[in-house]
C-alpha cells in the first residue's frame, strides 16, 4: 500500500499525462482499487489545493479531473502557439446552444427555432469535434435524429453538469426596463453589437 | 469582448462603426450585414432593437414596411435570398392586415393577438442568440485552456512477462497436440542431469579442456556429484564431449567434442 | 517583467501543457523575448530541481525541454491505461519450455519436439532477451548450436535452480488424454493455430 504522499505523486503524474479528464473510479485503478473513492477524492482536493498557486489547475469535470492552464496565463501561453484555434461562426454556436438548452433536439426543431435551414455541416462541425451526439430518434415520419450534447462538451467549457449552463436570460423583461441606448453609446451589454461583426466561419 | 467595438463592416477600406440608423445601405455593405445576419428572425429582431421597439407591442405596419424594403433590396441588387425571408415577409404582412381587423371583444389577449406566435419565435431566439454568445464567452478547452499532456515515458520495449505457470502451460500445450504424454516421462532427476549438461558445456566453452575433478564440487553433496557424473556420461553419450584418459592413473580431460575434433 | 517565480510558473505551465519538447528559443516567446536565453536556462534548471522529487521530471532532450513520467511509474500508468502486458507468441513460450526442460538441445530438436518448424527470429527473440544461449555444437552433419537456459533466465524468473521448474509428471497429469480432438474442434483456448504451419523440409 502506497503512502498518501506516494500516492498522491502517483495521482498528479496520471493526471498530468493524461490530456483528458480522468473519473475517480479509472483512477482508482491505478493502486489496484486499493483506495477507496472517498480517500482518493480527498487526495485530489489536497492536490488540487498544492497547485494553487500555479499557472496550472486541477479542475473537477463532468466526465473527471484535469489539469489545464489557467486563464489568467494564456495571454503568455498563446504566444507559443503558431495559431489560435478559430472561433466557430455564430451559426455554430446558435445551433449548439439551441442543442444544450432543448436537447433532445432534431434537426427541425432548430430549424424552427433559428428561423433558417441548419446546414448538414454545421450539425457535423460540432459532432466530430464530440460535443454532440446522437442519443435517438423522434418516432414521426423520417424518424429524424435526435440530438444531445456530450460530456465533452461540458468537459470543454469547464462545466460538471448542464446545470452549470449560463441561465437563460428573460430577455422581454429586460427590454422593457432599460432605457433607451443613445445610438452613438450603445451599452456594451446590448447584444446587437458584437454579433453583427461578421465572422469567419 | 474587447473594449473598442469592432467596426460592423468597412465600406470602401473605411469601418463602418454602427449598423446604418436608416434604411439606405450603402451597396457595399449590405452583403457583408447578409452575412452577419442569421436569417429573417436575426433581421426582424435588428429592426426591432435598432428602434428600440418593445418586442411585445411591436408596431407591425413600419416593422413591415423596412422588413420588406430589406428584402427589396436584397432581391433588387440579385444577392441569393433564402426563401426563408420571404416566408417571413408573408407572415409580416398577414399579421399586419389582421390587427387592421377590429379585434373580437370576447377573445382572450393572447389568442386576439395576431403577433403572439411571431413575439414567441422572436423572443425564443433572442434568448437561444443570447444564449449563444454567452456559450463563446465561456472558455473553451483548447481555444483558452489547455489540458496538461505530459509525455509518458515508457521502457524502450515493454518485455514480456514469463512466470514459471507459462512455462508449463506451454509444455501442457506441447503435451496435448502431440500427446506425447505416453512416450516421453521426463522425470525431475533427468531435468536436473539435463541443466548440469549445460551448465558442463557452459564451463568447456569458457576453457576448452577441464579436468574431471575439476567439473566436481564436493561441498555441494553427494546428490549434485551423482548428477554431475551422470551429466557427463549422458554428454559423452550425445558425444557432445569427450572423455579422456593418456593412461591409468593420469588426468582424466573433459573437451568439447568438436574441440578435440580439430 | 516577470519576477522570477512567475515566469518559472509560465514556464511550467507551457511545459506541461506542449506534451513534446520545447526549445529555449521557443520559450523565448512566452517572454517576448524579455528574458535572455542563460536566464531561461537557469529558471529551466531550477525547475528540474523543484521536480526532482515528483513522479514527473523535467528533462533537457537534444530538441528542447520537456515533461515527462519518471519510468519507475510506468507501471501505474499502465493500470490507467488498461494496456495490456505484451506477450510472447505461442511458439516463442514452447521453444523456451523445450530449452528449459531438455537443454543442451538444437534447433532440429526444438521442431521435432514441436512438429513444426522454428524460425530463426524465435530463437533470436529468446536469446536477445539474455534467457538462452549456445552452450556447444552438435557433433553431427551442420553441427547445430545447442541452446540452454542462462542464469538471467534463473533469475527473471524468480527460480533458483532448474530444479525448481514445475516437475513435468505434474504437467503430464493436468493433460486431458482424450482422443485427439477433431481439427474444427479444437478447443477456443488454443489461441496459436495459426503457428502449427507444417514443417518445411
Amino acid at each position: 500500500m502506497l503512502q498518501p504522499t506516494e500516492a498522491k505523486r502517483v495521482l498528479e503524474a496520471a493526471l498530468l499525462a493524461a490530456g483528458e479528464p480522468v473519473s475517480v473510479a479509472a483512477l482508482q485503478r491505478l493502486f489496484d482499487e486499493e483506495i477507496g473513492a472517498d480517500t482518493l477524492r480527498r487526495l485530489l482536493e489536497e492536490l488540487r489545493e498544492e497547485w494553487s498557486a500555479r499557472a496550472v489547475e486541477l479542475v473537477s469535470l463532468a466526465s473527471g479531473w484535469r489539469f489545464q492552464t489557467r486563464l489568467d496565463f494564456q495571454p503568455f501561453l498563446e504566444r507559443l502557439r503558431q495559431e489560435r484555434p478559430p472561433r466557430y461562426s455564430r451559426a455554430v454556436m446558435e445551433t449548439l446552444a439551441i442543442i444544450a438548452y432543448r436537447q433532445p433536439v432534431t434537426r427541425g426543431d432548430i430549424e424552427d427555432l433559428r428561423g433558417v435551414s441548419v446546414s448538414a455541416s454545421i450539425v457535423q462541425t460540432l459532432e466530430s469535434r464530440g460535443w454532440i451526439d446522437v442519443v435517438g430518434h423522434r418516432e414521426t415520419p423520417g424518424r429524424p435524429a435526435l440530438y444531445a450534447t456530450t460530456k465533452t462538451f461540458l468537459d470543454d467549457l469547464g462545466l460538471r453538469s448542464l446545470d452549470e449552463l449560463p441561465p437563460l436570460e428573460e430577455i422581454a423583461k429586460t427590454v422593457t426596463l432599460e432605457p433607451a441606448p443613445e445610438p452613438q453609446a450603445v451599452p456594451a451589454a446590448d447584444p446587437q453589437r458584437d454579433d453583427l461583426e461578421p465572422r469567419a466561419g | 469582448m474587447s473594449e473598442i467595438a469592432a467596426p460592423v463592416a468597412r465600406i470602401y477600406g473605411e469601418p463602418l462603426a454602427e449598423m446604418p440608423t436608416d434604411l439606405y445601405i450603402p451597396p457595399d455593405a449590405l452583403e457583408v450585414m447578409l452575412e452577419a445576419f442569421q436569417g429573417p428572425l436575426d433581421l426582424l429582431l435588428y429592426l426591432i432593437r435598432k428602434q428600440n421597439l418593445d418586442i411585445l407591442d411591436v408596431a407591425m405596419a413600419p416593422l413591415t414596411r423596412q422588413y420588406l424594403a430589406y428584402v427589396e433590396v436584397m432581391r433588387t441588387r440579385n444577392l441569393e435570398l433564402a426563401a426563408e425571408y420571404l416566408v417571413m415577409a408573408a407572415i409580416l404582412m398577414e399579421i399586419k392586415s389582421r390587427m387592421l381587423l377590429p379585434r373580437p371583444a370576447m377573445t382572450p389577449e393572447d389568442e386576439a393577438d395576431p403577433r403572439a406566435e411571431l413575439v414567441r419565435r422572436l423572443l425564443e431566439y433572442e434568448r437561444m442568440k443570447l444564449a449563444a454568445q454567452q456559450l463563446d464567452a465561456m472558455p473553451q478547452a483548447g481555444r483558452d485552456l489547455m489540458a496538461a499532456s505530459v509525455f509518458i515515458q515508457r521502457a524502450a520495449d515493454r518485455l514480456p512477462e514469463v512466470r514459471v505457470q507459462d512455462l508449463a502451460e506451454a509444455w501442457r500445450g506441447l503435451l496435448y497436440r502431440a500427446r506425447l504424454s505416453a512416450h516421453h516421462r521426463i522425470t525431475r532427476e533427468e531435468l536436473s542431469v539435463r541443466g548440469y549438461m549445460s551448465q558442463v558445456l557452459r564451463r568447456l566453452q569458457e576453457r576448452r579442456v577441464l579436468e574431471f575433478t575439476e567439473l566436481f564440487d564436493p561441498a555441494r553433496g553427494v546428490a549434485v556429484l551423482v548428477v554431475t557424473l551422470l551429466a557427463l556420461l549422458e554428454l559423452a553419450r550425445e558425444s557432445l564431449v569427450d572423455i579422456t584418459q593418456s593412461e591409468s592413473y593420469a588426468p582424466i580431460y573433459v573437451r568439447l567434442a568438436h574441440a578435440s575434433a580439430h
